[in-house]
Order: structure tokens, then sequence, then C-alpha cells
């Protein structure tokens, strides 16, 4: 294929779908899916086929529309865009009869698109959600998709890409903050034959959902991103690692391979050029210690995701001991925009510190449950109160509990910081992949600890002894604290070995694991110290001596 | 058989699913770095680990026994024992404790008379944890046998159990 | 690489391509506490013992897998690194059934040494007691899990030097352990040499040899440098010893 | 006033008390020096109030050792667990591999020599613990005698610190468990 051929595939598609008057868009992704998406297309298909509407009225399942709290979500485009929320498939049957045919609107079931929850985002990453089919590459295409591709390979040198990523000042958006454009300059640089990318699709916090979006609604985006990280730093293979738990995106990133392949958007010769890419899924097995990198490296390679020290770091040893790039979905998934509207647009948005959006998974007491993008820097505030509306009537907004196991809990006194990765860290929080959890006053915060405490416990892989058996005594310490059964002295120890834990421990999970807890004590210390036992006190001649 | 025989041959039972996972080794080339893959398909195929079946896959992908037997118990989602006729699962993520996750938990151990990670004694419910199936925004969550329940509550998670109790009494009778 | 400089405790050495802060550290008889560590094998850096401090970065650094650089100042003592390496024995101590009265290598025991080192007066974690497997159906050992450290000498040392790999690691967190084959019991293993290398590596009680009684067994842990030294440097070869005819 | 000494004997083989024994003629010495308030060595039946010092052996395995323990505990200035029993659970912890009921069969029934039966609650046998544990698990310990048992030196070095009215240091050398 050539960026001619390419152009005129778009140029064929969008002529193709300008043939429809009105085209549906139901939300096809895992979250309207279970809520009941399937039989919602199913009517609307037969009552599209049913008013012989078939030539003037597209039915298309797109990506996740956000507001995955009111599913199964159905977006109707026509002269304007209409959002339903809460559509079964009486609702469907109404939409097509009264909506699609005679142009009155269903009123009860419509969400304001202008509305605070989208008028305060700023999508990206997520800009084709809604828009485009989530298994077609002709739509993708139609929306700009693979020309960034085409531009790099074919106008650009390896290194004017990462200079383009360099200045757009992107970083890592799996949590800690990395300078992609930095990585890859480190990749390229180092002399070796064979290569790797590597995404990491393995998004184990629990409270998350960016990336199982994102690939479930918009995989091409992803493929683009790495195809050209391989482009950059000189690697013609990459690897998705994908969780098991993620059926439906396996299933789209399968689709989107071969349909990639077919088109020669992946395999040798891209866009006639000398660079190759190919790309192979690997599916993770319900670890969430193979989200670091060096674990999920042995994990690909079929081995226990056992973490290894850094350094060397993957860049410089990684898959088989190679030279290998490792970022998360959607670090890649901004790769795209960033080359196709220029580093400077990048820059502007966000701010100059950490440029760009983030996506976050918006979960927990809150009014509006689902996932949203917002501009970096933007008050959490805003986030909670203007975007999500608050916590439900009747109950007060207590925390915020961002980065998931690794996080921290943001309480209320903090609430108007900005949200970027040094300001949350200043919190004793991070950034995280994106999963952000609304508490309220129904909480215990000792609790919410001793939660976490539970999972990293279990995800532990045992291999360093802080996190193998700290982690255990943590969350028994926190039991007892629960239990009020801990004294001012277990207290000062479960704090003593937090630091130690966070200190010593081999690789992120256990280094992290401490913060919940260690976040929990210095914002919620009261409800920690109102558990405490007092400790028997030696009372000299008032002593019972019975026995 | 032994490791060090290195002849691929047909399982001596004659069971003829191995003939799939011949053909997913093959596709590998039975390397020994797709050993995860491989014991995805085993699983999807057999339904879980038994460890003659993970003798047989060490064996074909000329991999010490142990280091496969570390590897299929270093993951949840490998299971080394069968699981019941029907499936439970309860998403444990975040947002599902946030939203009362461990009183459906709760209820259901009660009512299955077994934990969470096991099956019933009449094999006929297995209760599982999930690490978060990212519908955080349908908390709490629940996949009965792959359907997803959004916004489940325990009464809700109750009548499912007893829905599938009195379906295999049903069937008993 | 040209020789490099760099400061431990205060005094320089020098360092060559290939070391770590480690060996330098022992070559010239500065003690860093270790367990998982044992010459000759490939470094694990898991028992985070020998962790050292290095001026100007928060962090700490495992002395085992940390390579010296031009200038670097390494601190193998503070106060932090002994308040956590006796919170690591702690771990240790309360992770398994140490119960050093009737065990065989009472009083040659490198946990035993890790706790007197650090001043181990009692382990203010609750004990766990596990109640794991105990495996005597090999003819000659026995492997007691509750007494194991998960250092896995015994794993490195079974694939990197006798090449049988019986030994690996199963499960995960603190429900890990060491198994033979496919979790079969150690006498049904079909890799097994019955060398006995992972017994004598063992820093503890966990491996044993039968027939031996509290305090009896004494572990020669250095064959394992000799061996590999004598294979990848061929030091017997070079020293005229060759294979008689 | 001379100072008041209690030793108590929980879950443990009495090892450490002999320990004690082998104190041999410094016995004579101590006995100047303290007022032996409480021990399994001496006919006393309750234990006291106002002790300064208890040396306690063995671990806390059953009900009736716990309770104890607190007692001790409410009574005394300065507790010194006595012998690995004390400090780590030691062999008296071997059992917690096995359950209770487990225990009790085997030792009541299989082990019976005649009327094997497992005696009730209301029969003079304290109820077994689920876990034997060390003291300091259930009460604050203020210092910690090792070994199996400890030698009559150890005994000795912190037994005359603390008559002479200081906190034992123990040395080094001390430390040595098994």
């Amino acid at each position: 294929m050539t960026i001619d051929e390419l152009r005129e595939l778009a140029e064929n598609e969008r002529t193709r779908q300008k043939q429809y008057i009105s085209r549906i868009l139901y939300c096809s992704s895992a979250g309207c899916l279970s809520g009941g998406s399937d039989s919602v297309k199913a009517e609307f298909k037969k009552a599209i086929e049913e008013k012989g509407l078939g030539k003037t009225c597209e039915l298309v399942g797109t990506g996740c529309l956000g507001l995955c709290g009111e599913g199964p979500l159905v977006l109707v485009q026509s002269a304007d865009m209409t959002l339903y929320q809460h559509v079964d498939a009486k609702t469907a049957r109404r939409i097509v009869e009264e909506h699609i045919v005679s142009g009155k609107k269903v009123e009860e079931c419509q969400i304001d698109v202008n509305g605070p929850f989208f008028s305060s985002q700023k999508k990206i990453v997520l800009e084709n959600m809604g828009k485009i089919n989530a298994e077609s590459i002709e739509e993708y295409i139609a929306a700009g998709g693979y020309e960034a591709l085409a531009k790099a390979v074919t106008e650009m040198k390896p290194e004017e890409l990462i200079g383009e990523i360099r200045k757009a000042g992107l970083r890592g958006r799996g949590g800690a903050g990395y300078p992609t454009g930095l990585k890859w300059d480190i990749v390229r640089k180092s002399v070796s034959e064979q290569k790797y990318v590597v995404c990491n699709a393995d998004e184990g916090d629990p409270g998350a959902f960016m990336d199982r979006s994102v690939l479930e609604g918009d995989p091409h985006r992803v493929l683009e991103g790495m195809a050209m990280a391989g482009y950059a730093v000189g690697a013609n293979q990459g690897y998705v690692y994908v969780r098991a738990e993620y059926p439906l995106a396996i299933d789209r990133l399968k689709l989107a391979i071969k349909h990639a392949e077919k088109l020669g958007l992946l395999g040798n010769r891209i866009f006639e050029s000398q660079f190759s890419f190919h790309i192979d899924i690997r599916i993770g097995a319900g670890a969430f210690v193979c989200g670091e990198e060096t674990a999920l490296l042995r994990s690909v390679m079929g081995r226990r995701g056992r973490p290894k020290p850094r350094p060397p770091y993957p860049s410089e040893k990684g898959l088989w001991d190679k030279p290998t790039v490792i970022n998360n979905v959607e670090t890649y998934a901004n790769i795209a925009p960033i080359v196709r509207n220029g580093s400077a647009w990048f820059a502007a948005i966000g701010t100059q510190k950490s440029p760009g959006t983030k996506v976050f998974a918006l979960a927990g007491k809150i009014n509006r449950t689902g996932l949203i993008e917002v501009p970096m820097g933007i008050p959490l505030r805003k986030v909670i109160f203007d975007i999500g509306g608050g916590t439900p009537e009747g109950s007060e907004f207590k925390a915020a509990q961002t980065g998931g196991p690794s996080g921290g809990c943001i309480p209320k006194e903090h609430l108007d910081i900005p949200v970027d990765y040094e300001s949350l860290q200043t919190v004793g929080s991070i950034m995280g992949s994106g999963g952000m959890i609304v508490m309220d006053s129904t909480s215990d915060m000792v609790d919410v600890a001793k939660f976490f405490m539970e999972f990293c416990m279990d995800e532990s892989c045992g291999k360093c002894i802080p996190c193998r058996v700290g982690t255990k005594h943590i969350y028994m310490m926190l039991d007892k604290v629960i239990r009020n059964e801990a004294t001012e002295e277990d207290f000062a120890l479960l704090q003593e070995l937090c630091v130690m834990v966070k200190e010593t421990s081999l690789c992120g999970l256990g280094q992290s694991a401490p913060n919940p807890v260690l976040s929990t004590i210095r914002f919620f210390k009261d409800e920690y110290t109102v558990k405490l036992k007092r400790a028997t006190e030696f009372v000299p001649d008032e002593g019972n001596g019975a026995q | 058989m032994t490791q060090q025989d290195g002849k691929k041959s047909a399982h001596p039972s004659g069971d003829n699913r191995f003939k799939l996972l011949d053909r997913a080794i093959t596709k590998h080339q039975a390397s020994g770095y797709s050993l995860i893959e491989i014991l995805h398909v085993a699983q999807g195929i057999f339904g879980f680990l038994e460890n003659d079946l993970l003798m047989y896959v060490a064996n074909a992908l000329k991999l010490p026994p142990s280091r496969v037997y570390g590897v299929a118990t270093f993951y949840h989602f490998f299971r080394l024992k069968p699981q019941g006729e029907h499936a439970f699962v309860v998403c444990s993520g975040t947002a599902c404790y946030v939203k009362g996750a461990i009183e459906i938990q709760k209820v259901l151990e009660h009512e299955c008379g077994c934990k969470f990670g096991e099956t019933t004694k009449d094999g006929s419910v297995s209760l599982i944890t999930a690490r978060c199936i990212g519908s955080c925004g349908l908390a709490p969550v629940g996949v009965l046998d792959d359907v997803v329940a959004p916004k489940l509550t325990p009464d809700e998670a109750l009548r499912r159990v007893r829905l599938w109790k009195e379906q295999k009494k049903e069937v008993a009778a | 690489m040209a020789v490099i400089t760099f400061t431990i405790d205060d005094i320089q050495y020098s360092a060559h391509e290939g070391d770590t802060v480690l060996n330098v550290a022992h070559a010239n008889n500065i003690h860093i506490p270790t367990l998982c560590y044992l010459e000759g094998l490939s470094p694990f850096g898991a028992c985070r013992l020998c962790m050292v401090e290095v001026e100007g970065s928060p962090k700490l650094f495992p002395a085992c897998t940390t390579k010296p650089a031009e200038g670097m100042i390494v601190r193998t003592k503070t106060d932090r690194l002994k308040k956590y390496r006796r919170m690591i024995v702690e771990l240790l101590a309360s992770e398994g059934n140490h119960q050093c009265a009737v065990c065989v290598v009472n009083g040659h025991c490198e946990l035993q040494d890790l706790a007197y080192e650090v001043g181990l007066d009692h382990v203010r974690f609750p004990y766990l007691f596990p109640n794991k497997s105990l495996d005597a159906t090999h003819k000659e050992f026995v492997i007691d899990r509750n007494r194991c450290v998960l250092c896995t000498r015994c794993v490195r040392v079974c694939h990197e030097v006798e090449g049988a790999h019986v030994w690996d690691i199963a499960w995960r967190g603190i429900n890990c352990e060491i198994i033979s084959d496919m979790n079969q019991p150690w006498g049904d293993s079909q890799l097994c040499t019955s060398c006995g290398k992972c017994v004598r590596v063992c820093p503890v009680g966990a491996l044993l040899e039968k027939g031996q009684t509290v305090g009896e067994l004494r572990k020669e842990r250095s064959f394992v440098k000799f061996i590999v030294n004598a294979r990848t440097k061929r030091e017997w070869i070079t020293n005229g010893i060759e294979e008689d005819e | 006033m001379k100072p008041r000494v209690a030793t108590a004997w929980l879950g443990g083989c009495s090892g450490c008390h002999m320990s004690f024994l082998d104190l041999d003629e410094r016995l004579i010495d101590l006995a100047d020096k303290m007022e032996l308030v409480y021990s399994p060595i001496a006919d006393i039946k309750k234990f006291p109030v106002n002790v300064d010092v208890a040396l306690v052996e063995g671990a806390v395995t059953n009900s009736e050792n716990e309770e104890m323990a607190h007692i001790i505990r409410k009574n005394t200035k300065f507790i010194i667990a006595f012998g690995d029993c004390a400090t780590t659970g030691n062999v008296t912890a071997m059992r917690n591999k096995f359950t209770t009921e487990d225990i009790s069969h085997r030792a009541y029934i299989e082990l019976a020599d005649k009327n094997p039966r497992i005696p009730d609650e209301y029969v003079t046998i304290a109820k077994l613990l689920k876990n034997a544990r060390p003291l300091h698990e259930v009460i604050k310990v203020d210092a910690w005698l090792h070994g199996c048992p400890p030698t009559a030196e150890q005994i000795w070095s912190a037994v005359t610190a603390l008559l002479q009215g200081q906190t034992p240091v123990l040395s080094p050398a001390y430390l040595r468990y098994g």
C-alpha cells in the first residue's frame, strides 16, 4: 500500500458513510455488552429492516461512549448528535420508529451531550470512541488512521520521529511518567540486530478499565503507535501483552492485526519502505505483578512473572536480552495524534511538565461512573464534581483513590490539587494507570487499606523477602487494628514496616504496596488511633493476684 | 514418558483432544517460550491442567517438569483442579469493593457452604473471585457462567445460585 | 572497561569489568550480610540483606547486582541499613518454623548467624507457623519446606551447575514453595541425579542428609565456586590437570 | 527491701528451670539478695502482687498459660522471657502444624495405656489454644534470655544485673538460639 492508496481508501469509506442519512452507534464495549447491548443491537437491526431503512440508516458497534454506569448507550448521528442512555430493546425500537423515521427524539432517555460530563473533557486517546466501528479498519482509516504511520515511515527519519515525541513531552501513561521519547532514543541508540516493541496491556489495577476500552473500541490506534515505535527504534517485531480477563479486547486486537496485515499496514515493507513490522499477541494469565516491566517480559517469554533487578533496564536488555521498548496502551494511543497534529499542538495541552491528556476510569460512590479523558493539570474537584457529578445524594465525599494498590487516598482538603504526575505525588498518591475510585463516608479507611494490602499480598510474586513476608504482616497488622487488638506499639511497628517494605522491595509492586496504608495513615490517622487498644499497665499493690 | 526420549507421539490414552493440543504446539514450533500460550490452549481443551497433561506439555516443549509446574501455579488463570458445573465469579476490584462486593461474597459463601476459591461439595458451583474485570461502571459485578451480571445485590446473587440448585434437582429428578 | 575507583565506607577501592559492589567488598574483607547470594551462582537479588546506600540517591541498592561506578560513594553500615536488615531477618524468622534446638544445622546455620549479626533478641512480628510438607522419599536426602527461606540456591545450583533442573518454585507470594519435578515426591524424580549439591548449598536446615541429628550437619559451600571457575575459566586444565587417559 | 523475684513455668519442658538450678552454689548468694516470691520450685499457690522481676519459661500454649501470662504482667514490673520456648515458641510450637483435635486424639486416645478418653473441659486439663505462641505475642516482655536451655552463665549475667538495679543488657555472646 502507498500513501495515495491509503487516502483513496479513506475517501471511499467517507463516501460510503455519507450515503446514510443517519448512523446509529451503539456502544459495543464490555461494559454496555454486559448491560445487554447485544439484544439492543438485534432489535435495532430488526426495526431497521422492518422499516426498510437499510439504505439510509447504518447500525454501527462503536467504542466506549463514556457513561458506563448508564448503559447501554446509543449515539444517533443525523443532522445532530443525540445520546441515549439505559437503552433496552423497547427503547431501541422507539428510537428507530420515532427518531429515525419521524425525527422525534425519545426524550426521556436522552442525555445532554453538552452537559458538564462531556464539556469538561478533552479527547485525544478516545477521539474515535462513538465515531467509528470498532471492528472496521476502513472506518479507522477514514478517521485519519495510519496517516501518521505513513508520514513517519515515508517522510521522517527515526530520529526526527523521536524528536517529535520528545518535543511533545509525552510521558509514559502506565503510571511512572517516564518520558517516552527518551526511552525510545535509548533503544534506538543501542546497537543490536534485533530489537523489540512491547505493549503493556496487562491492566491489572482493580478499578481501572481505560486500556480495555481503548483496545475494544479503537485497537488500530495502538497498533499504529507500536509500529511507529518500531520504526523509531529499529525493531521489526512487537508484542501486545494483554490480560486474559479481557476476551473481547483480545478478539478485537486479533481482528485488527489481521485486517492491518491484509492491507499491508503491518508486515513486510510497510508503505513500500524498508521498514517491516509484525505484531503478535501474548495473553497474560492473571498476575498483577506482570504489569511490572521486567516481570511482563519474562511472562512474554513463557516464564513465571518474577521481576529482575534493574539495571539493566529493558531498553538495554529486554526480551531475549535484546533492547526493548515497553510502553502501555494509552502511551501508544497518543503517538498517532502527535505525529498527525505536530508536537506543538500536543505540548500546548495540559501542563508544561505533564503535557497532553489522561484517561481515567471513574468509579465508586459517584453519580456518573465511566470513562473520561481530561487535560493534565485539571483540578481534582472538577473531575469529581463537574464531570462525575459528585457523590450520590445523602452521602459526603471522603476520598479519591488513584493509582490502585500502588497509590493513595486523596482527602477532601486536597481536592483542589491539579491532576498531574508531580502534584499527585506530593499528596502521597500516584497518577497510576488511571483508576479513580471515589469513596464516601461509608468507607472505613483502615478497611480500605486492608483491602489493598490483601490485593498486594495475593499478587506478590514471592521473590524478595520484604514484599513476600512484609505484605503478609502488614495485612495481619491492619486486621489486628480493625479487631481493636493492636496497641500503640503495634501501630508504630506497622508504620516502620511499611517504610521498610517501600525502601527495600525489589520491584514496583513491593515498593508501592505500602502506599495505601501510609496515605490513609497520613490523612485519616484518627480512624486508626480510635481502634487501638490500651496496653495493660503495671499497677503496684492493686493487682489482683488471684489464680 | 520421560523427558529424555524427545519423541512427540500421540498420547498413550488415545484421547483425541491431544491432537488439538499438538496442533497448537506445532504452531508455536514447540518453543519453550510459548509455554503460557500452550497452557492456555490446554486448559481451553481439557478444562483444567492435570499433572499428566502438564507432563505432556513439558515433554513436547522440552522443558523441565518443575518449570512447567512452576508457571502453571504462578498464574491465577490456570486451574489444576476441575471446576464445578457452574462458575460464580464475583469481581473483587476496588469499585466493586466500595460498592459492597464483600457482602455478596459473604452470602454466597454461606449459601454454598464453601469459601471463594472452592467448589461446593456436590461439585455444582465454584465460587471464584476476579481481580477486576474492568466493568467498574456497573459495580458490583458478577460473572455467572461467562455472562456478566451488572449491579448485583446479595439478594439477586442468592436467587441466581438457588436457581442453579433447583435446575440440578430437576435434572436429577 | 578501565579500572574505576569508588568508595566503600570511606575507603577507596578499585573495580574491574564485571565486578559488583559485593564482590569488591568481600575481596577487601568488608562484611556485607547476604543470604541468597552464593559465589559461583548467578545473582538473584532477592533477600535484600546486602542493600547498601549510595550517596546522592535516596534509593537503596543490592550490592550483589550493583556495579560500581566511578566516584560512587557506598555505605554499608548505616543505621537505616542496620534497622532494615534486622527487620528482614525478623520477617524470615517469622515466616518459617525455625526451631534451632531440634535442627540438624544448629550452630552452623546461615540464618542463625544472621540473627546473631543483627542482634535479633526477639521477633516483633507474629510467627506464621506454616504447615508445609516435609518430603523424605529420597533415599539420601530430606526437604523440610517449613525451614525453607526461598533463597533459590538449590534451584540455581541444580540448573546452572548440575544441569538437571529438578527444583523450581511453585505458587506465589507467601505460598511459594520449592518443588521437584511435577510437584511429586523427590524420591520419584526422574531428573534428580542425587548429586547432593542442593543440600550442600542450602543455607539452613531445609535440605538435609538423612541420618543426621541436631547440630551435626556442617555444609561446605565453596565447591560451587571451584566447579564454576573450573568450567568457565578452565582453571584445572590451564593448571595442567589433564584428564587421565 | 530485697527485690521480689518470681519464676513461672508455662508451656515448656522445665529445662530452663533446671538450668537455673545449675547456678549451684551461686543460688545461695542469690537467696541473700532477693526474695523468691513465686516459683515452681517453691510451694507457693498464688502469684503475688508487686513483683519486681519475673522469669517466665515456656510458650503460651493453653488457656491456663494465657491467663497466667496476663496475671504475671499485671503484677510484675520487669518480665524476662526465659529460654527459646518463651522467645520463639520453639519445640512447644511444633505442635502448631496440627489441629488441637488431632493432638488431643493422639495424646489421649491413640497413646493411652488404658481408658482412652479425651478429658472434658470441666476436668482439670486446660484448653489448648489454636497455636502455641511466644510470650511477647501475648503480653509485653521486657527482655529475652535465649537458648534451649539458656546456660547458667547467661542466667547469672541477667539476674545479677537486675539485682543491681540495672536493666540487663545481654552480651552478644549470649545471643544463641538452640
